[in-house]
């Protein structure tokens, strides 16, 4: 399995300086700041509709805060968070028409990993689904594919949101298997999840959201 | 000066002067122009009474591409500081801008039946302009139909900022087509000129429709404000966040 | 980066059970409507054909313009494609370079099939396919720079046609005095080297512009 | 149960930040860039006149075809009306009834104005309005059927073209000859009764067919 | 609350004599009987891509068993399935440019329950929501939504398909609370879950669906 996890290059890191987060005319997040290292596993917790998602995507550098900022750096520069984020959002986004297999090789041939394909498909169990169009898969079965999807990015910081949601036993175990994995070889996992936070690594933080009083 | 106003709080200092003044001149100079080139200016020897029409339909052409350039920008602006003033100011010339370019549009088209027998024909000047229209209508309509406040400002400037090769286009299309319309000749450096009682009412109309597009557009520019204070305030408070080790 | 983005578009066009006809089969529809509409007297028809042939180039080019982002963006892979590191330009270039092979080539290839039904001289019909050729980079790239303006705006397929009829007027104007100006000068004609302009226009503003807007709406 | 379908499409089409207004744009511009692509000139286009319009309205009707069913079955919203009772026949009729509102009445209103465009006459402008309005039905129902026949086929836009264009075929033309007709024989002219007579074939047949259509697309 | 859930009135219930279904060539399942009657809890599990979701669409009537048949009882009527069930998709099917009340009273006009709406809203917890457009949901709150359209069909038979997905701790207290006051009235609930399955009723089964051998 190692070739799915080879050690990260160089180490990286997310710094969150009091970032403001609203939607519409509601706000959510207001002044967070945070730090997040290599090897660090970070849950993120709160009702729904709380901003979890909202917090996520911000991380990702896929929604400008409203105020502050978020700086993703490699060793001690700042970089474009294209250089380091793998996001895997709430609803899966396989192409309908290609089968599982081709899906995941469009992605590698982005990321120059398709050397990893097979062996990250039968990693998250979709080998006997290689070869059917992603449409017909089951929900649990579309996740996967996800998980897939954040292994042959070889990004150093995943955040995933909700990952076990729709999974069967054996999914939530592959969650908790692969975050492992990754963090030993020194990446960085933010989750947002319902389920209890488990602590993955030494270095395992929880941040919960909750209604003001 | 613009750097001083780029703080709403001051612009609406600013403006609460500024708005009525604008509104008062405004004013002043549509009746005094409209009386210069209704009742005080002569009839043209070829166009007859009709000639009056060139008191309404010159300046509001070329207040519609002024609107238009301000309005690019205003855009350029939002685009590379992303500036919430320069958004409330861009969306707010476009208002009187669209009103403008439709007025010019149909002025001349009411002007075209007596001059050349014709409502409308597909020369260069009227088909660009009739694209201005376009223009216009889809940048409003950018606005209306993306929510998000940011986001819509960035696409809508973008917008502007490409469809401005258009205005060189409506002011060169009668050297580029041949056309029916009317080039250049009070805007052409050393052409014959007009006589003092056609350019005089010519003027005073240019002036009344600068200050009705300020007058509008500083309205425009303060509601924008409000409205987005207004939506602020009411809000439910950000969540409680604790950060913990397990 | 580019070949395998496009490869993709080219793969789920296959794949879609001809959607990517889409545009030819409107192509050929509009070419009957109008020859039944009008009379079908070839004598009324002649002088008309290049315009025709020209308005329906348009037309369906336009109907698929609103599809260029849209599926993408609404799936979630837009923003995917974004944290993929292909940037903005890479994306579009892509996306014009697929709209072009996909929407474009098709009805460049049927235009001398419709110029059968017209009985066009086939002087006419070279200058008619080489002034389609010429504009067909400014024709895919006002699209893709619409469809980025408008991803993910349900119903933006209406405001696409907006947005894009001011940039396309020019190229049709052009585009059909150019077939007239090649009976006159040849391949020296004044428009043929305003429709190069116009999508030199389009390459230099047009496709920076539709990166820049597909950006904005990943922020 | 109809009320609250119709209702709800007109209602979405309302926040849809003017989607319905697809069609109408498209008949503008339709329009517009024709005249332009035809010269401009009056003595040329009058006589084509109510052939360009009507191709105006089939086509920008043609457009918006494909969109009647799809939202609703990729959304999961088609299987759930199926649950609530709301048999196939009535869904075909509210939808039939609020494209003919949302997607064909706008350009119907609007021709008047395109008429002006063309000088048209008045009695023309009459003859065109009354055949348009005397050929919705049919034109609603065929778009209904077609789409609910290829309801959730991605890139089903081709196929719609294809699978409705023989049913529009003989509307264009008996509704272009009843213009010509109403010049000669008035509102009594055989080509409205034509008319008439098509758009009943459509409410008889078209709309059970496009009603086992959605069936069969649910179990 | 008692609005919401009255009694039902005719008794339902579902008969599933021998059917199999298959997804392209793949067979998921064959030959299965089972019947389930008023008051009756079924909790399908198994593992990601066994055929839950398939199964629970053949009992809706959205999917034609490959052989044998499901039959819908109202009394000792078969009835149409349009008739007795309610069912709730993996997808939320909100409009996403209505707002949540307006997209749940366009559902109470078809249904004639239009006085449940304001109720039903509070009671899954979306007051706050009712004026957003669904588009702007939480993936909890569209789960929410979905569960409003269950209470507002009044429909006997209930199909659910993980409604505990994307659920924070109250929402699946709310789905249990729900549940059971359906039942209570004489309801039938069938559910396909990952969670471990709950007694909810005194007649609670659980169809479990295994790799064959
Ligand atoms: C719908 C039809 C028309 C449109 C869209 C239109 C548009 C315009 C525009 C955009 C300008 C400003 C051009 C510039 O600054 O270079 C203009 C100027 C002018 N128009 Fe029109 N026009 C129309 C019809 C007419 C008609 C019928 C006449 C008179 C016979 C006319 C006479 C003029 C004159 C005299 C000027 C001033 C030109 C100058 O000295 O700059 N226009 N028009
Ligand atoms: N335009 C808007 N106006 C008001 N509120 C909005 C608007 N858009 C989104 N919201 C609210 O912002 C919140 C977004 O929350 P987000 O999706 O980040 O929640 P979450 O914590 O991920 O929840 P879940 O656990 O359900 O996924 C929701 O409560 C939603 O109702
Ligand atoms: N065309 C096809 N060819 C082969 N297999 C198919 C085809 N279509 C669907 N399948 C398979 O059929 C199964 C459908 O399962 P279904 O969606 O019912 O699973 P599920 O039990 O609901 O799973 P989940 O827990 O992940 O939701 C999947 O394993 C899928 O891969
Ligand atoms: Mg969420
Ligand atoms: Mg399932």
């Amino acid at each position: 399995m190692n070739i799915l996890f080879p050690p990260v290059k160089k180490s990286a890191s997310l710094e969150v300086a009091g970032i403001s987060l609203s939607r519409g005319d509601r706000s959510l997040i207001s002044g967070l700041s945070i730090t997040i290292n290599q090897g660090d596993v970070l849950w993120t917790q709160g009702n729904n509709g709380i901003g979890k998602t909202t917090f996520l995507e911000a991380l990702a550098g896929l929604r400008r805060p409203d105020t502050g900022r978020v700086s993703w750096m490699e060793g001690s520069t700042p970089v474009r968070p294209e250089k380091l984020i793998a996001y895997q959002p709430h609803k899966s986004f396989a192409k309908a028409l290609l089968t599982t297999k081709e899906d995941l090789k469009f992605w590698a041939g982005l990321y120059g990993t398709m050397s990893l394909v097979t062996e990250a498909l039968d990693y998250v169990g979709l080998s006997e689904q290689a070869d059917i169009t992603t449409q017909n898969l089951s929900a649990g079965q579309r996740r996967r594919l996800a998980l897939a999807k954040l292994i042959i990015s070889q990004k150093p910081i995943w955040i995933m949101d909700e990952p076990g949601a729709a999974m069967d036993n054996s999914g939530v175990q592959l969650i908790d298997r692969l975050i492992a994995q990754h963090i030993e070889r020194g990446g960085i996992a933010i989750i947002a999840s319902h389920d209890t936070s488990r602590k993955l690594s030494t270095q395992t933080r929880r941040l919960t959201l909750e209604v003001a009083a | 000066m613009i750097n001083y106003l780029a703080n709403p709080v001051r612009f609406l200092k600013f403006s609460k002067v500024a708005t009525p003044v604008f509104g008062g001149l405004a004013l002043i100079t549509t009746i005094w122009g409209l009386y210069l080139a209704l009742i005080k200016s002569p009839p043209a020897i070829e166009h007859g009474q009709s000639v009056r029409m060139m008191y309404v339909h010159v300046p509001a052409a070329w207040s519609a591409m002024m609107a238009y350039t301000a309005l690019t920008v205003a855009s350029a602006v939002s685009f590379i500081w992303r500036h919430p003033l320069a958004d409330s100011a861009a969306k707010s010339f476009a208002v009187p801008g669209t009103a403008f370019t439709f007025l010019a549009l149909v002025t001349g088209s009411l002007w075209g039946k007596p001059a050349w027998g014709t409502w409308w024909q597909w020369d260069g000047r009227m088909t660009s302009v009739l694209i201005l229209l376009f223009i216009y209508m889809s940048y409003l309509a950018l606005w209306q139909i993306i929510p998000e406040r940011k986001r819509a400002a960035r696409l809508a400037a973008i917008l502007a900022m490409v469809g401005f090769v258009n205005i060189p286009i409506i002011k060169f299309s009668v050297d580029w087509w041949n056309t029916l319309h009317q080039p250049a000749s009070i805007s052409t450096p050393g052409a014959p000129g007009m006589p003092p009682e056609i350019l005089w009412p010519l003027l005073m109309m240019v002036a009344a429709y600068s200050f009705l597009f300020a007058w509008l557009s500083m309205r425009g520019i303060e509601a924008d404000i409000v409205k987005s204070r207004k939506s602020r305030s009411h809000q439910i408070p950000a969540a409680k966040v604790i950060i913990e080790d397990i | 980066m580019i070949a395998p983005l496009i490869k993709r578009d080219l793969v789920l066009a296959l794949r879609s059970g001809g959607a990517w006809l889409y545009g030819l089969f409107f192509f050929a529809v509009f070419i009957a409507l109008s020859a039944i509409a009008l009379g079908g007297s070839l004598n009324v028809m002649r002088p008309l054909a290049p315009a025709l042939i020209w308005l329906a180039v348009i037309f369906s080019a336009m109907l698929s313009f609103h599809s260029i982002f849209q599926e993408d963006y609404r799936d979630g892979n837009l923003a995917q494609l974004k944290l993929s590191g292909a940037g903005g330009l890479i994306l579009c270039t892509a996306k014009a370079i697929s709209f072009t092979l996909l929407s474009i080539l098709p009805l460049i290839i049927a235009t001398p099939l419709a110029a059968l039904v017209f009985d066009m001289s086939s002087q006419t019909v070279m200058a008619t396919v080489l002034s389609l050729i010429l504009a067909s980079p400014a024709l895919a790239i006002y699209g893709v720079l619409s469809s980025a303006i408008l991803a993910g705006r349900r119903g933006g397929g209406f405001l696409i046609v907006l947005i894009t009829t001011p940039f396309l007027i020019p190229l049709l104007i052009f585009g059909i005095e150019a077939i007239e100006g090649y009976s006159i000068h040849g391949l020296v004609a004044l428009e043929f080297r305003i429709l190069v302009g116009l999508s030199f226009i389009a390459i230099a503003v047009g496709l920076p512009a539709a990166a820049a807007a597909l950006n904005a709406h990943l922020e």
